[in-house]
């Protein structure tokens, strides 16, 4: 269950180009999963921003002096996540979380593959740490547009087998994007599933490898969100039910997180003709 | 669920356990508050319960329900402006009987006071849903919302021409039970929201909600396009307030025995108090619930606070109150010898 | 001081020193560039002198100038509102004969591009300030404000009646020299402002501005009355943005080849890139000069700045660019058997 | 000339209930005269308040480290006065001024007694130290409803030849309005001008005492400002000219400070039937 909060910015850490704030938020850590996220409230009380931002949760401290914390990347974009990277330490933070759907788990120990495009990252690292402690063999690709957009390569060297790096422009790791890499790895470490967060060109590519090599593929996606929360349809995209009718959904409460091979990726962006209540079908 | 949890009559002020009487009527029916959601605003109730117990506010307002299900339009649907967003959802829902059949009853059981916003394609679609609802139990009131294109008037805005909007009103209050109010929302997009309110009001609207969202447009100056999918959308949020509180004060002093359903911008109590203050009897809280999940409930107990500040009794003694006095009339703006017909307004 | 200061040609790119040709055309006249002062925000010119220098801007746009010297309405005067703020002012100046003697004479000394707002209560009015004006020299257009009520017509704002506005229209264009342009300045508070812009346009407007305020009400909440002596006010600033911009969409649409000075809202060159895309040939900044005294000049250069960013050459390159392309009509809303007239639009 | 200038909050102290801020502002300094105040943006870059808030100059530092200061007496009424209470050390101010016009200063060494509201003393001791200077005579009298809303009594004390203290309450000085003591000041100290800031009310009760006793009044108005440049015609009052013409005169340009005797007191928030460009006069 969701709460809202008033919690207070603990601290906030350079990774990359990236800003981690540690913020207190009790009652979120304890029902956060790998894959939620939570939604701020930015510019302050007199703010002509009105609309909170949405961030996956990075990670989680549950108890200590300041009874739970939540971490979360902040990659500047605009004046709402400008707004935040300025914050002073002690600054109130408004927090709604944790919300959405988070990704789902194995039950057997399966290998998994991890792939995180820029801060699309920020989710792995509280997956890849419950993927373990079920016993899965764990890979991550990490893959950005130069070097500096890479997020947290260190924490993810020590908790993956093998780390793979992709940078558009070589400045680091493989030339190139993550899904030249990811046949190769599949491959070699017998992919059962794959979890990506990231872009959704990359997520799409991503599910069609992982489709082509049988694994099951879980997408963290990024649509535009008003509300956060489920009551204004802001976020639609078009997903595939388990009756094979298609059927826009809110990918704040029915995601982020959905089966890659359910998400009618040609089209985002669209009603497709055939789902369910689009113009001039007979639903 | 019995009926019991939805009062038809006022609630004596030591039943509410505070100072200030919060009963609000709205066309014949009572309800202990006067604060709603905005339609739209809290999709069916389900997702906003988890931040506050919506059987406390006055009514929850649904989405804008239709006949057949619906995929609304594409994205982009929204795009953040300066105090206020820009929606262009196109009525995604599951169609009237799918409405009925889940949310309604949820609602139901949840013992939730319910307005349903009902929106169609033509005049004879809002008849049919009107029909679909009319044995529907425990239905606070009837929302109708009349922004929508009239299909068979080119497209025209129902709520952009009194003959229109007066058709519609008509349909839906002849097959609607005279116990159940039909409420008029109203948009601000026009020459004379009078003009169109008194039409309502003649085609048998126990009340109105003023205001939707205004039309507006957004650039992406990235894509150099428009920025939703929809081209235009529906501005709300605080940017719009005075232009909502300006039309509940027009329509409350040409029709001031009208009851009003105040919204556009309400963030705190303090503004809903504005809309009070103006003529309208109950306001809903939309976008700002995006910003604060919780914001109905908070603007109730602010609104409350606000009202036994200022040392009123009874909610429904600072309903127009801003319209008594003496001195609120404006100076004549042109000497005497011009002056004729309404008092001029100067930008 | 000669007209050599008041370009009526492109400039050459050369001449400029930049890379972008901001050169813009209003209406038949050529400005150096398009960004220009809105009125009742630069008074004349003088104040904002000491903060820019207000040569270098597309032209500066006098306040509102009415026949006789007027006071304008009792205080208070204005609310600030989210993103925005309401006034009512009530066209204070002093009157057409003092404002020409000194004025547009400093401003005319001081070479100044010049653009003379004008305001009446009748349409006869609006006749006598254009023959006061067509001996005076060296002014780049005449920009009608008919945001005001008409005491010969119930007090009905020009703007808000086709037949008013043209009326209007036609006495400025017949009574103005042919070289000097006739702006009308359109109201966003109608049902349908294209049928307002032909109007206009067939009167013989040679452009048109968009927009004025919209229609507000602030309440203020401690002395429980409307905040401003005139009750209601002029809402501006970029709170109204995106309803200016769809009006500007809008008028474009229908309109292409009439030129059009935008405002509501910009506060830099970014918001003024919008209206350019969506058709604008000009914009005017108004409520942004409160907050930075420099606010056009800034623009001016931001937007210079923005055009160059995405590759164009010239400023009119820009014009309208929003409306090309395959991608923009929205997809159909309704199911094609229903489809028939204008797109329609859902909120 | 006023000048637009980025300046920086160097510090804030507490003064009774206000906070009186230092802002680094070149070229305001150098300009500023008694009675000018300037105007600040509020609410940084996203802010929903559009319009500046005026502040009359307290003081100011022409050189040092910083190279030119401002200092202003902020009472908090509103979100825009509490963000300004609110600033940190260092963050960006952006300030316009000096605004207005100043006192006018008398050309031979007067009796001067000068009266301040509540912050309404805040442009009080750069004239007193102006007035000194020039050899006159200053007597102060500040008022307040309570102790904590007086502004700055030890300053007063020590440039004053007398300073008399009132408040409504009677938590400190005399219980009462500045009006109660000024008669007996006036005849006291032969007062030959009087200087008045503070709210409307007090200023035509002043006025109306300096008049009878056949003193000079200058008052320091504060009227609703939107642009405080002159361009927008907000803040307006009726004021009678030399010509004995009643016009309606923008208090941030023409003022703040006028002729006490000119103003037309009983008439403010009206337009006089009279004055210039009124309904239906013939002007
Ligand atoms: C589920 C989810 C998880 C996210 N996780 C992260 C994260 O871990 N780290 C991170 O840096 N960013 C994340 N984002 C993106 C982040 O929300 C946007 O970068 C941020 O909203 C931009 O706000 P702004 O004011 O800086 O930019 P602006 O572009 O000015 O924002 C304007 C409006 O558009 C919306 N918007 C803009 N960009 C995006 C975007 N990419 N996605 C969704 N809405 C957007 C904003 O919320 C706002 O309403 C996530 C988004 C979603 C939907
Ligand atoms: C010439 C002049 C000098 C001033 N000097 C000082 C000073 O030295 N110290 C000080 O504490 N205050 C001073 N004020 C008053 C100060 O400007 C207001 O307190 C402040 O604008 C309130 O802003 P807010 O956002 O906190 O309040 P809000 O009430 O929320 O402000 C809303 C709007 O009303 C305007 N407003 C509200 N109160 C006033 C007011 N009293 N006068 C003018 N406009 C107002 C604001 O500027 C804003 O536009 C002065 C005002 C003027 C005109
Ligand atoms: C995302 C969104 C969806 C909306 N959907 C509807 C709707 O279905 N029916 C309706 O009558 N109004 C709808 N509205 C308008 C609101 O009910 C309300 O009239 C308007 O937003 C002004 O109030 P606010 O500023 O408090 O949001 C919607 C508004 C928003 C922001
Ligand atoms: C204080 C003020 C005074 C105005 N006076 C006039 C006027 O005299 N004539 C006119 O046509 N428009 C007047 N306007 C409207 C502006 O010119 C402009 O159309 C409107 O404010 C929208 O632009 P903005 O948001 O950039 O201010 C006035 C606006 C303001 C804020
Ligand atoms: S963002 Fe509102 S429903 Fe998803
Ligand atoms: S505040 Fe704008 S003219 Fe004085």
């Amino acid at each position: 269950m969701p709460v809202q909060v008033r919690g207070e910015l603990l601290g906030t850490r350079r990774v990359g180009s990236y800003h981690v704030l540690t913020i207190t938020a009790p009652g979120v850590p304890e029902a956060a999963r790998p894959g939620h996220f939570v939604a701020l409230a930015v510019g302050g009380d007199n703010s002509a921003m009105l609309l909170r931002r949405a961030f996956s949760i990075h990670g989680v401290t549950l108890r200590g002096v300041y009874g739970g914390t939540v971490d979360i990347a902040v990659g500047v974009a605009g004046p709402g996540t400008q707004w935040l990277a300025n914050l002073h330490r002690h600054d109130p933070i408004d927090v709604v979380g944790p919300l959405g759907r988070p990704f789902a788990l194995p039950k057997q120990p399966v290998s998994a593959l991890l792939v995180g495009g820029g801060y699309g990252a920020a989710p792995l690292f509280m997956l890849a740490e419950e993927l373990r402690t079920r016993g899965c063999r764990v890979d991550v690709v990490l893959g950005a547009a130069t070097e500096d957009r890479l997020f947290n390569v260190l924490d993810a060297k020590r908790m993956a087998s093998t780390l793979t790096i992709t940078t558009d422009d070589g400045s680091t790791g493989t030339r190139g994007r993550v899904t030249d890499v990811l046949p190769e790895i599949m491959s070699r470490t017998n992919t059962d599933v794959v979890y990506a967060c990231g872009p959704m060109p990359m997520l799409a590519a991503v599910t069609e490898l992982a489709r082509s090599h049988g694994a099951h593929v879980q997408t963290a996606v990024e649509e535009s969100m008003a509300c956060g929360i489920g009551v204004c349809m802001t976020c639609v995209l078009p997903v595939i039910g388990d009756d094979g009718v298609t059927r826009m959904l809110r990918s704040c409460v029915d995601g982020p997180v959905f089966r890659g091979d359910r998400i009618r990726w040609d089209d985002l962006d669209t009603i497709p003709a055939d789902c369910y209540g689009a113009p001039g079908s007979k639903a | 669920m019995t009926r019991a949890v939805i009062s038809y009559g006022p609630i004596p002020v030591e039943q509410l356990g505070h100072d200030v009487d919060m009963t609000a009527e709205l066309g014949g029916t009572w309800l202990p508050n006067p604060v709603l959601t905005a339609s739209g605003c809290a999709a069916s109730g389900r997702e906003l319960d988890t931040f506050f117990d919506i059987t406390k506010i006055g009514a929850l307002v649904t989405k804008s329900i239709m006949l057949a299900p619906r995929s609304g339009r594409p994205t982009p649907r929204m795009a953040e402006t300066p105090s206020g967003m820009l929606n262009s959802i196109g009525l995604q829902g599951p169609g009237i009987d799918g409405f009925i059949e889940h949310d309604l009853a949820w609602l139901r059981e949840r013992g939730v006071r319910t307005v349903v916003s009902i929106a169609g394609s033509n005049a004879d679609e809002y008849t049919k849903l009107a029909q679909k609802l009319r044995n529907v139990p425990e239905i606070v009131a009837i929302e109708v919302n009349i922004s929508c294109p009239n299909v068979e008037n080119k497209g025209l805005i129902f709520a952009r021409d009194p003959a229109s909007a007066a058709a519609v009103i008509t349909n839906v209050r002849r097959n609607t039970p005279s116990d159940i109010p039909v409420i008029a929302k109203l948009s601000p997009d026009v020459t004379d929201i009078v003009e169109i309110a008194r039409a309502c009001v003649r085609a048998g609207a126990d009340g109105l909600a003023l205001i939707n969202t205004l039309l507006g447009l957004v650039i992406d100056t990235t894509t150099m396009r428009p920025q939703l999918a929809g081209i235009t959308g529906g501005l709300s949020g605080p940017a719009i307030r005075p232009v909502a509180v300006r039309c509940v004060w027009e329509v409350h002093q040409a029709l001031p025995e009208v009851p009003i359903l105040g919204m556009g911008g309400i963030r705190n109590g303090v503004d809903a108090l504005q809309f009070i203050l103006a003529g309208a009897s109950a306001v809903s809280v939309g976008t700002a619930t995006f910003n604060d999940p919780a914001a109905p409930a908070r603007v109730l107990s602010e609104l409350r606070h606000e009202l036994a500040l200022r040392g009123f009794e009874r909610l429904t003694d600072a309903v127009g109150h801003a319209h008594r006095g003496a001195d609120v009339e404006p100076e004549p703006e042109l000497g005497a010898e011009h002056h004729s017909g309404p008092v001029p307004r100067w930008p």
